[in-house]
């Protein structure tokens, strides 16, 4: 099996995607003849055509828009948006249109599609090439939201996400592009949406996590496991529809919680998975539920290693509910 | 490039009802069709009005004055070409042969309803017997999605085209930018249909742009303009033709400003009389796009005070009985709060719903039916 | 002192502060000549002119990027939204620009400005006319969230925000606009943003609302009285920066708590309020937090009043964690 | 209303350096002035973009080839006027006496940076001397923003004009459309100058629109459009002169195309050798604006060799003590992660805040200093 980047895996998902199935189309800023900003489209448009990967003009509310009229018309487009702080002209597209339109005409018109973007920070990129959006979105009935840690999940959830009927927004953690690699299948295989990975199993706490913060929390629990404490990690991949309970049994199995997550805490994806334990498991609680998060700031450039969950955060939130 | 918007909106019926040196290309046929479903218009119009006013239904909105937009606009195009209309243009979906009750179920909410009662009235969705895209209330968002559909007919080799209407409001909007820019790239199989009915809501469309009318804002795009009387369903129907020819024969799309008027309020939750001039209603209502094809059909010798009765108390037939049908469906089931939310239920809302459904059984409601949450 | 429904004190809050200061200025869809569609800003265009009261074209992003360069440039723009289901296309203008402005100038430009907006269902306008936002707003570090339910309130947290040197989130609770009365004392007043209302005092359980919930819960803590459960009803006010001590403190009094928005639950702002308390009074806790809220679908039009969280729905969840 | 675009962008500065019939307004100091600064711009990209490859900054946007749009556009405006600027817009600062030290404060995005090294390189943000407004990365967003800078103006009766600068990619943006509308309604004392450098990143100019130039697309909103040589300095300021007089006139905005070339890559992340034509960038390479403003010198016998090494050298000197000084001055403390979120620190932040303090002093971290959070 051949070993591959994270990006060198959407890549491949891409072609997969785009060879087996032809109403498969690939569009957005500069993923045409450049590739992508970050290369994850290169070579498409020589191996397909301009018809199926192309250029667009400068508007995240176009190819969003365009996105969802082809989707209702049998295409299966999978767009790109250069970052994910693009995204907000594009806002009202994914949330009132693409998210409800099976809902408003009663499964009349449906928008199965994708909006693939890279997401995070670590790479110096500061307010508007760093952000973490997540919770905007799982906030929203309709749509699905998957992030990818590893190679291997990034393909395969890629596929599932494009052969999916509802639309998915694809985040992809930029900062793991080049510094993840794994083995990944050559041709067609899918891992199913709403399925969590075990990273790694231990009986003293759970710590859940998703996208970058996956390598980060993964050394946090090496180190932990140095001191004793056995860390259950939990990779979350798909965070809307998400399944609870996945989440609630590898909670309860340990009684102790961490959520890991690189956006600001407020409101934060970590809320609803903190709030679901406090709502249905409580009673099995055996130390306070606690988050690593970024800070409730915008994304600061030269100090980004201070706001970013590093291992020692993280391993002091482990060790303080495993002392508990 | 030179632009020139025309100084007088593109017309053919003239004065009396004489059309000129202008040829008409439809049928008898379709000219009384054209008629009869502009008086169905009429009629859903009134009869919502007096259904909303009467507290059976909660909401609509006033077609009177832009029927000949619609049915001008629709006769120019096939059954497999796709629409994706607004909130006000109900001739559209007539004109193809939409049954008024299909509309009653949606102006009453009921489960017969595509949208079994989710949305608010007048946002309809069909698809048979023509795609009539799902309505949605935000303003100019479905412009760039009749792009990306139009681009699926393009990639298919199909010659359908796309009909994107909208108000002059819906010129501001994000939507219509993007889509229009996209359209002019691509050169999109597209018509965007521009009904200039004098108004926003409470907005004059004076204050909506400094432009010269809405036409040349095809300039900004590469998209041709041109400006059409909304009231005169002749020019409608050979603007969209041309245009449709022109989008068929792959030359990409063109912008329709409809010169027309809101004889109504904006809704019925509006009161125009705050801010409409009573001189420029009057003046309109001399403009009735109904009237003024009346005339022609009567120099064509096709209209009679009898014919028109008979029409008339037809169409008021079909949406009377339309309504009743509507009011005597049964309401959505609780279940539809659920589902078609995701193409399948998800753990969280099956959890929801069988909450929902066991709250409803113990307050002994009826949208909840009997036995168990069955999605 | 007066009495008046909760938006006549937010037209009357507008007028104080029109005559007070001659930056304050009011524009948006229809607030002119027309008043609004719910005539909150009715006689202001008579009273001061058409130059700091008139309708805009229909850009919600014209409305609020314009409002940001007004603030930066010294005037107090107070702008609205005709309803909240449409301020997505100025989302953009909000969460990269309005929230970030300060910051990423370190202070050399701000946005002192107010966004007023009504939310919520209860007046059958289904998907696009009942859409509670919130929890989108709350993510966003820089911005200030406001929701009053009360006319006191609604003028007082108005003027306040209006002062305020931050961008504000104003959002009215259209269910109460006419259904909700009070004494609301003549001229200026202020309340100051960030700090709770105590709206019923109990000892058994604590419920966390704001805005149209509020004379919910207080319906149900008055059903539950009955029973002797007496309840701590806390009306959040503002949600962002929210007085953090104070939502602890609350909940620590009685150990039992529930919350109740209408929003959808996932990653709805209860989400927050339970985080909080798991991550920081968890051994405090003596029943799961509960959240009473909307469902996680889109809001539908007919079945409006099985979406909606009612008394019922309130009560028994104020009953379970009062008797767990 | 009839609009052409003209068929060659105005110029000022013919071959040879010589100016035909156009009367030159700016003074001998002032045009000197222009050409120092475009040096100095030149000189500045240049610094920063080695600064990058040597890893000591981190990113930094080529400015080559644009510097008669920026130079030529800010000497026709005074300081009390409002900047929009783009983050391809050092002349613009420079010319109005920002110190190349301030600017690169943000391109080492140190504590002495205005926005405390929050921000990416060349994202300046300045009071003083000039208001140039903090860039956003977010394209087109600073549009309707400037549209409600100058309606301040105009509402406190300020004859100050706003000068809003973006690209080509720009005018797709959502921020151009509400912004060109709301300023043509308003007549906006607003002058809308888009550079027309031929790319948005990989974009091509001609598909980015399928509108005939740019400057047409002030047509949608009412606002006349102008077509402008980009790399004649004095054919930009006369513009914006002309622009600035009728915004001050109260006649309302402008929209100015400046057709120009981006001789580098988008960004230092960039390499556009994927995708610009050789002959392309050797053809424009030929239109060097500052060799063209050189010759336009040499005529009027202003320039000499000499001057140029002085001048150059003088350039140079700033910029690179400027970079040593920013390089040298401490970075940003841990505390300005916290401060200028809101106006006064919050609760939450707080305790964040404290946190984060406690931990970076317990890996011995020196951006925490010593003591307590001091916020
Ligand atoms: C994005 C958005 N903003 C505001 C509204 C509220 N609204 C509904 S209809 C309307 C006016 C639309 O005017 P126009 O486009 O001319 O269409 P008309 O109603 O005249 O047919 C407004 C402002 C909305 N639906 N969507
Ligand atoms: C809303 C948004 N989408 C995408 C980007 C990524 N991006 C940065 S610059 C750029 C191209 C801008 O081109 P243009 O407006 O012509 O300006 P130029 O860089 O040529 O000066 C793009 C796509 C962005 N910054 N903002
Ligand atoms: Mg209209
Ligand atoms: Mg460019």
């Amino acid at each position: 099996m051949p070993t591959l980047t994270l990006i060198q895996a959407v890549n491949d998902g891409l072609k997969v995607s785009m060879r087996q199935d032809e109403s498969v189309l690939v569009f957005g800023e500069d993923v045409g003849p450049k590739g992508g900003v970050f290369l994850a489209t290169e070579g498409l448009t020589a191996e397909f055509g301009k018809a199926r990967c192309f250029d667009t003009p400068l508007s995240e509310d176009g190819i969003i828009g365009t996105a969802i009229g082809m989707a209702a018309n049998g295409l299966r487009p999978v767009c790109e948006i250069q970052f994910q702080d693009f995204i907000f002209p594009a806002f009202d597209q994914i949330v009132s249109e693409a998210a409800k339109l099976r809902y408003r005409s009663g499964g009349q018109y449906t928008a199965p599609m994708v909006i693939r973007t890279p997401y995070g920070g670590g790479i110096r990129g500061g307010l508007y090439h760093s952000q973490s959006g997540e919770a905007y979105f799982a906030h929203t009935a309709g749509l699905k939201v998957v992030i990818p840690s590893t190679a291997y999940d990034a393909k395969g959830l890629l596929l599932a996400a494009i052969e999916d009927p509802d639309p998915v927004l694809f985040m992809e953690p930029k900062a793991l592009y080049r510094h993840e690699k794994g083995e990944v299948p050559e041709g067609h295989y899918t891992v199913d949406l709403s399925t969590l990975r075990t990273v790694r199993e231990g009986d003293n706490v759970t710590v859940f996590c998703y996208g970058s913060m996956v390598p980060v929390v993964e050394k946090a629990a090496a180190k932990a496991a140095e001191q004793g404490i056995q860390c259950e990690v939990v990779d979350l991949r798909t965070l809307l529809p998400l399944d609870e309970q996945g989440v609630l049994d590898a909670a309860r199995k340990t009684g102790r919680c961490v959520i890991v997550h690189e956006a600001p805490r407020f409101c934060g994806y970590g809320a609803e998975i903190s709030a679901m334990i406090a709502e249905n498991i409580i009673e099995y609680m055996e130390a306070p539920v606690r988050r690593v998060t970024g800070f409730d700031t915008p994304f600061p450039n030269t100090l980004e290693h201070h706001y970013l969950p590093d291992e020692r955060r993280v391993l002091d939130a482990i060790e303080e509910v495993a002392r508990y | 490039m030179q632009i020139e918007t025309a100084p007088e909106p593109f017309s053919v019926i003239g004065a009396n009802g004489d059309v000129g040196g202008h040829k008409v290309t439809l049928s008898d046929e379709e000219l009384i069709q054209c008629y009869r479903t502009m008086l169905t218009v009429r009629a859903f119009d009134d009869v919502c009005m007096k259904l909303q006013r009467s507290g059976r239904i909660g909401f609509s909105v006033p077609n009177k004055g832009v029927e000949a937009c619609q049915v001008g606009a629709a006769s120019a195009l096939r059954q497999s070409d796709f629409f994706f209309p607004s909130y006000r243009d109900f001739g559209m979906a007539l004109y193809h042969g939409v049954h008024p009750v299909e509309m009653m179920h949606n102006m009453f909410g009921n489960n017969l309803d595509a949208a079994r009662g989710r949305q608010m009235p007048v946002h309809f969705s069909f698809t048979d017997p023509i795609k009539y895209f799902s309505i949605s209330s935000p303003i100019g968002t479905h412009l760039p999605q009749a792009v990306g559909a139009a681009y699926a007919h393009q990639m298919r080799g199909e010659d359908n085209v796309t009909l994107a209407s909208f108000g002059d409001g819906g010129t501001s909007s994000l939507g219509f930018h993007s889509a229009l820019n996209f359209a002019g790239v691509w050169k999109s199989p597209v018509i965007f249909l521009c009904q200039n009915n004098g108004w926003a809501i409470s907005c004059p469309s004076d204050e909506q742009t400094a432009s010269d009318g809405f036409a040349i804002k095809g300039a900004a795009y590469g998209v041709p303009g041109v400006t059409v009387d909304g009231n005169d369903v002749l020019a409608m129907h050979q603007a969209v033709s041309e245009a449709a020819d022109r989008a068929r024969r792959g030359e990409g799309p063109t912008l329709i400003e409809a010169v027309t008027y809101r004889m109504g309020g904006h809704s019925t939750s509006d009161d125009p009389s705050k801010y409409v001039p009573k001189e420029t209603l009057e003046e309109w209502a001399e403009k009735d796009p109904v009237k003024r094809f009346r005339e022609f059909l009567t120099v064509r010798g096709m209209w009679t005070e009898e014919l028109e009765s008979e029409w008339s108390a037809a169409a008021y037939e079909q949406v009377n009985s339309g309504a009743k049908e509507a009011e005597s469906t049964e309401g959505p089931r609780l279940e539809t709060i659920f589902s078609d939310v995701y193409a399948e239920l998800p753990q969280h809302l099956r959890r929801q719903g069988e909450a929902a459904f066991d709250l409803a059984k113990r307050k002994g409601d009826a949208d909840a039916g009997g036995g168990a949450f069955p999605l």
